[in-house]
C-alpha cells in the first residue's frame, strides 16, 4: 500500500512538470508568429525595366531580370581582398560585391536624367521638389540628414544619397549599402 | 577578462612573479589587489555591488561573532553560572534570536541584490504573460560572477551562525574570501572553513606545487581551446535550429553539447584550481569524472560538487529538519505512515532542485530542468528496494563489467536529454527535440556529410575527437590511479616531455585567435 | 636548497622552455604565409632589409606608388637611387612607422608620400595589417605600427609570436611553405611590383557621392609627424597624388591637401593634370583599366619624375659612383629578366599566370 | 543507543553499522537516509535537531549520533 501511494505522488509531480511546461509553451509559441518577409531596404527600393530590387538583394536574379549589361568595369582592391563589379546599363550603373561566395547588389547609381526613382526623383530636378516627394514616405524608420548639399536617406542597411549643387539642382542620385564608417 | 585572453595570461604571469617576490606577509594583500584589478576589468559598476556584499557579510559576521563571544564569556562568568537553568535558557534564546535577526537581514541584503539584478526581468515577463500587463523590462548589467560570490558569502554567514566557523573581523580578509578572482568566473563555491587555512597563510615557493599548478592550468586550456571551443560552432548550429536539426541531429547535438560543456566547464575549473595551486591555495575539486557515475544521485555527487553540497547544506537539510515540517509529517503519518515519513524528503528535494534550476538562469527551462532532476532522483529512490532485490537475484549479472557500463551509459544518456533543456533554452522546443530523436529519424542524412555544414571541417572533428579521447584516457587513469600528475612526477623526465608537447598541441590546435572568436565560458553567463 | 639541487630542478625546466620557445618560433615561421605566389604584396616589406646601397629617395604609400613608379627607370633616366616602401592599402600611420624604420638604416634626401590613403582615418582590415607589418623587423617602430593599425579583434602579441595568429594554417600548408621556410625570393625590384600586361580603360563609373569630404583628424596628425620626422633626419618631404584615376580623387581632398601643403611649406605634385605632359595614355599604360599604371605607364611617370627631381631638387647622378652603379646594374638585370619572363607568359597564356591569382579575369 | 542502531539497521546500509565511524564521509549514508534518521531521532527522542547540528561529525557513527541526542536532551 505504501509503495503505491509513493508512486502515485511521484507521477503526480511528473505530470505537474509537464503541464507547467505546456502552459508556458503556449505563450512562447504565440510570440513566434512569422512576419511576412519585408524587404530589408523598405521604401528605398528601385525599379528598372519593370524589375523592382534594392540594396543587398542577390545580384544574379536581378541582373537576369533587367537584361544584358552594356559593359563591365572591375575595380579590384589591392592584393585581391575583394573586387567591386560595376555593370553599365542604359542610364544606370549597378555595383555588385561577392560576400562568402554569393554576389549581392551593393550600389545603384543613376547616370542621367532619363530615369527616376520610384518616388519620382531624377537628376536635374530641383532639390526642394525632390525633398517634398521623399517626405510623402511616412515611415519613421527612414531617417534623413544633410551635409553640405548631400541629402542622405537611410532605412536599415540601405542608404539613398541625393547631391545638389549651389543653385539647388540635383547632380547625382545613388543607393549604397551602409558600411561601418558611414 | 576572459580566461582565454592574452591579457589574463599576462595578468597571471605578473601575479605569480610578484607573489613570490614580495615579503610573504603581504601575499594575501597582493591577492586582494589582484581581485580588484581583475574585477575592475569587467566593469566598475559591478564592483559597487561586490563591495556592498562584502561590507554586509563582514558586518553581519562580526556582529554574530561578538554575540557568540559575549554569550560564552557570560555563561562562564560567575553570575552566568549562578542563573537557574530556566533563565539561562531564556537568556540564550534572546541571544539566539538576535543573531537570527542579524543573519536574516544580511541574507536579505545579499540575496536581495542577486534576485533584483538577475530575476527582475524574469519576474516582469511572467507577470506580463500571466496578467497580460505591459510592464517594461529592465536592462541591468549582471555583475560578473554575482551568482557565485553571493552564494559563497551566504555560506560564510550561515556557517558563522551555525558556529561551524569562526567569524572573521578583518574586513580585507572577508573581501579577499568573497572576491578571490579565480573563483569569480565560474566557482567552485568554496567554504570559508576550507579556504581559510591556505588563503591567508604565507606561502614560500614550492617547485612541485608550482609545476602541478601550471600543469593543471595547461590541461584546462587544452580542454577549453582544443575541444570545447572547437565544438562550439557545431553545438550552436545544432541547438540554434531545432526544427531543421531534429531527429538524429538532436541526439548528436546533445552528445556534442555534453562533450563541449564538460570540456568547457571542467577546463575552466582546472584553470581555477591550477591558478590557486600555484599560489599555494587549496580549492576543493568541483568535478570527479561525473560521466562515470552509475546513477543520477551519484552523478550529482560528482558534477559541480560545490553547488550540489551548497544546496544540500543550506537548503535541503535545514528544510527537511525544520520543526514545522516535522510536525506536519507526524500529522500525515497518523493516516499514511509511509508517505508521512517520506514527505519531508520529497518536498525539500523538490524545493532544492527548483532553486538549483532557478539559480542556473532566470528562465523556465532551467526550472523545469531542476524539477525533472528532482523527479528522477526521487523515482530512483523509490525503486531502490526494487533494484536491491534485483541485484540480489542476479548478482553475477549486476556485478559484471558489462552491467556497470550499461549503468554508466544509462546515466549519461539521461543527463544528456535533461541537458537539452539547457541547450535549446526553451521548454516545448526541448521536449519536441527529445521526442524527435525517436520519431524523426534522419540517421542516414546525419552521417552523409550534413555535419560538415555546421562550421566544422573534417579536421575539426578529428581534432575534437582525439581531444575527447585523450580526456577519456586521462579520466580512466585518474579513476584507477588518482592524480595523473603524481604518476608523471615519479619519472623525472616524463613531465618535461609531456607538458611541452601538450603546450604545442594547445598552441597549434587550439580554436583561438582572429580565426575563431574567443567564446565565453558557458558558465559565466550566470 | 644547495646550489647543486637548485641546478638540478631549474636547469631541466629552463632547457625545456628554451626548446619550447624554439618550437613555437619554428612553427610560426612554417605556418606564416610566404606570399611567394598568387598574392605577392605580403612579401614586399621584408625585402627592404636586403638592400645593399643607400637610396636618395624613399617612396612610402599604397599600390599607387609601388605600381606607378619604377626605381630602375629613375636610375636609368637620371642616376637617382630610390626605393619604394609600399604595401597594399598602406594607411598613413603605417607609412609613418615604415619611414621611421627606414631612417634607422639610412638617411635619404627626399621622401615621397602619396596622399591617396588619407581617405582612411581608422584601421581597415586585419589582412592588410598583416601583409604590411609581418615583414617588418622587430623594433620600436614595428610595435608602434601594430598598435596604431590593429582592428578591435587583433592582439599585438600575435604579431610578435606569429604562431598565435597562423596556427590554424597547418591544414593549408603547401610545398611553398616548406621551400620558403628560411629564405624568400624577391617579388619586387627596389620595391616596384612589375605588371607588364595591358587592359585598356574604357569607361569609368560615375563618381560616387562623398558623404563626408573632410579628411580625418588622425590623418592630419600623422602627416605632421611624417613632416617632423623628415626634418629631424634632414630629408625633404614631397607630397604627391599618383597617376591612378580610379578610385576617384575628389576636388574637396585636393583643396585640403594643397591648403595644408601651402600652409606647412611642403611641395605637392598632383600627377593627374600632368597626364598629357608625361604622355600617359590609358588605353595602353594600365593593366586594370585605370586603377594602376602598368610597366609602360610606370616608366613614363618615373622618367618624368626623375628629371623633375634631378632639376628641381639637384639630386646627384650616382651612375659615376662604381659601388652604387654595380648594385643598380644588378637591379637592371633583374628588371629586364622579370620583364622578359612576364612578356613570355603573356604570349603563352595571354595573361600573367604566375603573377596573379592564376585565373584570367574578364 | 540500541534504538539508534535499530534505525540504522532499518535503512539496510551495506556497512557494519555499530563499528563504522565514517558513515557520511564515505557516502554510505545518502542525504535522503540522513533526513530519515533525523526524522526518526527527533520523533523517538522527542527532540528537535536544529540545522546547526547537521554536520558530518555528528552523523559519522552511531556513537556520535547518540552523544548528539544526549546533548540535545539536556539543553
Amino acid at each position: 500500500m505504501k509503495k503505491i501511494l509513493a508512486l502515485v505522488t511521484v507521477f503526480a509531480l511528473l505530470t505537474l512538470c509537464f503541464c507547467a511546461a505546456a502552459a508556458f509553451a503556449a505563450d512562447d509559441a504565440a510570440a513566434a508568429e512569422d512576419e511576412e518577409e519585408a524587404p530589408v531596404y523598405g521604401p528605398l527600393g528601385f525599379v528598372y525595366n519593370e524589375v523592382s530590387f534594392g540594396i543587398l538583394d542577390e545580384a544574379e536574379p536581378v541582373m537576369e531580370a533587367i537584361g544584358e549589361a552594356d559593359d563591365l568595369f572591375v575595380s579590384a582592391s589591392c592584393a585581391y581582398q575583394g573586387d567591386d563589379y560595376i555593370y553599365y546599363y542604359d542610364g544606370l550603373e549597378l555595383t555588385v560585391n561577392e560576400i562568402d561566395g554569393v554576389s549581392y547588389v551593393t550600389g545603384i547609381t543613376l547616370v542621367d536624367d532619363m530615369i527616376e526613382t520610384p518616388q519620382g526623383v531624377a537628376i536635374g530636378m530641383d532639390i526642394e521638389e525632390a525633398l517634398a516627394l521623399m517626405a510623402e514616405i511616412e515611415d519613421e524608420a527612414l531617417t534623413m540628414e544633410e551635409n553640405r548639399g548631400v541629402y542622405s536617406f537611410q532605412y536599415g542597411p540601405a542608404l539613398l544619397m541625393i547631391q545638389a549643387n549651389e543653385d539647388g539642382e540635383i547632380t547625382a542620385i545613388q543607393y549604397t549599402a551602409v558600411t561601418e564608417e558611414d | 577578462m576572459l580566461f582565454t585572453s592574452y591579457r589574463f595570461i599576462a595578468f597571471l604571469a605578473l601575479l605569480f612573479l610578484v607573489y613570490y617576490l614580495i615579503p610573504k606577509r603581504f601575499q594575501w594583500l597582493l591577492l586582494l589587489a589582484a581581485d580588484v584589478l581583475f574585477y575592475a576589468c569587467a566593469g566598475w559598476k559591478g564592483l559597487v555591488f561586490l563591495c556592498v556584499t562584502v561590507l554586509v557579510s563582514w558586518l553581519a559576521g562580526m556582529l554574530m561573532g561578538r554575540s557568540f563571544k559575549e554569550q560564552k564569556s557570560f555563561l562562564k562568568s560567575p553570575e552566568g553560572k549562578a542563573l537557574p537553568r530556566e533563565e539561562r535558557k531564556v537568556w540564550k534564546k534572546k541571544r539566539e534570536s538576535y543573531r537570527k535577526f542579524v543573519l536574516t537581514l544580511a541574507l536579505l541584503a545579499d540575496l536581495g541584490i542577486l534576485a533584483a539584478l538577475k530575476y527582475t526581468n524574469f519576474f516582469i515577463s511572467n507577470v506580463n504573460s500571466l496578467f497580460s500587463a505591459e510592464l517594461a523590462g529592465v536592462d541591468w548589467v549582471l555583475p560578473m560572477g554575482i551568482s557565485f560570490y553571493t552564494f559563497q558569502t551566504v555560506s560564510y554567514l550561515i556557517d558563522v551562525y551555525w558556529e561551524k566557523v569562526e567569524a572573521e573581523n578583518n574586513l580585507l580578509r572577508v573581501a579577499l574570501f568573497t572576491s578571490f578572482f579565480p573563483l569569480l568566473v565560474q566557482g567552485p563555491i568554496s567554504r570559508f572553513g576550507d579556504l581559510k587555512e591556505t588563503l591567508y597563510a604565507e606561502h614560500s615557493f614550492d617547485f612541485k606545487g608550482f609545476s602541478f599548478g601550471m600543469q593543471r592550468i595547461l590541461w584546462g586550456y587544452f580542454k577549453k581551446l582544443v575541444v570545447a571551443d572547437r565544438l562550439l560552432p557545431a553545438v550552436k548550429a545544432l541547438c540554434g535550429a531545432p526544427d531543421q536539426y531534429n531527429g538524429a541531429f538532436a541526439l548528436i547535438g546533445a552528445l556534442f553539447y555534453a562533450a563541449e560543456l564538460y570540456a568547457d566547464f571542467t577546463g575552466g575549473i582546472d584553470i581555477t584550481i591550477g591558478v590557486a595551486q600555484v599560489l599555494g591555495i587549496e580549492v576543493k575539486e568541483n568535478f570527479i569524472r561525473p560521466y562515470f557515475s552509475r546513477n543520477i544521485a551519484e552523478y550529482w555527487r560528482r558534477w559541480h560538487i560545490s553547488m550540489g553540497t551548497w544546496f544540500k547544506d543550506y537548503v535541503f537539510f535545514p528544510m527537511s529538519a525544520a520543526p514545522r515540517l516535522m510536525k506536519l509529517s507526524k500529522k500525515i503519518r497518523t493516516r499514511w505512515d509511509g508517505f508521512g515519513r517520506k514527505m519531508p524528503v520529497y518536498l525539500s528535494t523538490l524545493v532544492t532542485w527548483f532553486l538549483t534550476g532557478l539559480w542556473h538562469g532566470a528562465a523556465w527551462n532551467f526550472v523545469v530542468w531542476g524539477l525533472l532532476n528532482a523527479v528522477i532522483i526521487l523515482i530512483a529512490e523509490e525503486f531502490k528496494p526494487l533494484s536491491t532485490r534485483f541485484r540480489e537475484k542476479f548478482p553475477r549479472l549486476t556485478g559484471s563489467f558489462g552491467y556497470r557500463v550499461f549503468e554508466i551509459l544509462r546515466t549519461f544518456l539521461i543527463m544528456c536529454s535533461l541537458r537539452m533543456l539547457d541547450c535549446y533554452r526553451n521548454v516545448p522546443v526541448s521536449f519536441k527535440a527529445f521526442g524527435s530523436v525517436f520519431t524523426a529519424g534522419k540517421w542516414r542524412e546525419a552521417f552523409s556529410g550534413a555535419l560538415l555544414e555546421l562550421g566544422l571541417s573534417v579536421w575539426d572533428y578529428r581534432i575534437a575527437g582525439l581531444g575527447v579521447l585523450l580526456m577519456f584516457l586521462v579520466s580512466v587513469l585518474q579513476e584507477r590511479h588518482g592524480s595523473v600528475r603524481e604518476l608523471l612526477w615519479k619519472k623525472p623526465a616524463l613531465p618535461y616531455v609531456v607538458f611541452p608537447v601538450l603546450a604545442l598541441l594547445v598552441l597549434c590546435f587550439g580554436a583561438y585567435g582572429v580565426g575563431y572568436d574567443a567564446s565565453q565560458f558557458i558558465y559565466n553567463q550566470f | 636548497m644547495t646550489t647543486k639541487q637548485k641546478i638540478k630542478t631549474w636547469l631541466p625546466l629552463c632547457l625545456c622552455l628554451v626548446l619550447l620557445a624554439a618550437a613555437v618560433w619554428f612553427l610560426g615561421r612554417l605556418t606564416q604565409p610566404k606570399y611567394m605566389s598568387g598574392v605577392l604584396e605580403g612579401a614586399m616589406t621584408a625585402e627592404y632589409y636586403e638592400e645593399k646601397t643607400p637610396h636618395d629617395v624613399i617612396f612610402i604609400g599604397d599600390c599607387e606608388v609601388y605600381e606607378n613608379f619604377s626605381p630602375v627607370t629613375m636610375w636609368r633616366e637620371a642616376g637617382i637611387t630610390s626605393y619604394i616602401r609600399g604595401t597594399a592599402q598602406q594607411l598613413i600611420w603605417q607609412s609613418y612607422y615604415l619611414l621611421e624604420d627606414a631612417f634607422r638604416y639610412e638617411s635619404p634626401k627626399i621622401v615621397v608620400y602619396n596622399v591617396q590613403a588619407m581617405k582612411y582615418s581608422e584601421p581597415q582590415s586585419e589582412a592588410y595589417n598583416r601583409m604590411a607589418l609581418d615583414g617588418m623587423r622587430l623594433s620600436v617602430s614595428k610595435l608602434g605600427a601594430v598598435r596604431a593599425s590593429m582592428t578591435e579583434d587583433e592582439d599585438a602579441i600575435s604579431y610578435l609570436i606569429p604562431l598565435l595568429r597562423y596556427h590554424s594554417r597547418w591544414q593549408e600548408l603547401t610545398q611553398e611553405d616548406w621551400t620558403y621556410l628560411f629564405r624568400r625570393d624577391k617579388v619586387t625590384v627596389a620595391g616596384y611590383l612589375m605588371r607588364a600586361d595591358v587592359k585598356p580603360m574604357k569607361r569609368l563609373p560615375s563618381v560616387p557621392i562623398l558623404k563626408d569630404p573632410d579628411i580625418g583628424e588622425a590623418c592630419w596628425e600623422y602627416l605632421g609627424k611624417i613632416q617632423a620626422l623628415c626634418e629631424k633626419h634632414g630629408a625633404r618631404l614631397i607630397l604627391i597624388k599618383s597617376s591612378s584615376i580610379w578610385p576617384h580623387w575628389y576636388d574637396e581632398w585636393e583643396e585640403q591637401i594643397s591648403a595644408y601643403a601651402a600652409e606647412h611649406g611642403l611641395d605637392y605634385i598632383n600627377f593627374l593634370p600632368l597626364q598629357d605632359e608625361i604622355g600617359i595614355d590609358f588605353t595602353t599604360d594600365t593593366y586594370d583599366a585605370g586603377l594602376h599604371l602598368n610597366l609602360y605607364g610606370a616608366e613614363k611617370a618615373s622618367a618624368y619624375f626623375a628629371r623633375l627631381l634631378a632639376d628641381a631638387y639637384g639630386l646627384e647622378d650616382h651612375r659615376g659612383d662604381s659601388a652604387i652603379a654595380a648594385d643598380w646594374e644588378e637591379k637592371c638585370a633583374q628588371y629586364d629578366a622579370l620583364l622578359d619572363a612576364q612578356l613570355r607568359e603573356l604570349e603563352e597564356y595571354g595573361y600573367l599566370k604566375s603573377w596573379t591569382l592564376g585565373n584570367d579575369r574578364p | 543507543m540500541d534504538e539508534i542502531l535499530e534505525i540504522l539497521e532499518e535503512l539496510n546500509l551495506d556497512a557494519d553499522v555499530s563499528s563504522c565511524d565514517t558513515l557520511v564521509d564515505d557516502g554510505i549514508l545518502s542525504s535522503l537516509d540522513l533526513v530519515t534518521i533525523i526524522a526518526e531521532l527527533s520523533d523517538r527522542f522527542d527532540i528537535t535537531i536544529p540545522a546547526r547540528e547537521i554536520r558530518n561529525e555528528n552523523f559519522n557513527s552511531a556513537a556520535a549520533m547518540f552523544e548528539m541526542v544526549e546533548r540535545l536532551l539536556d539543553e
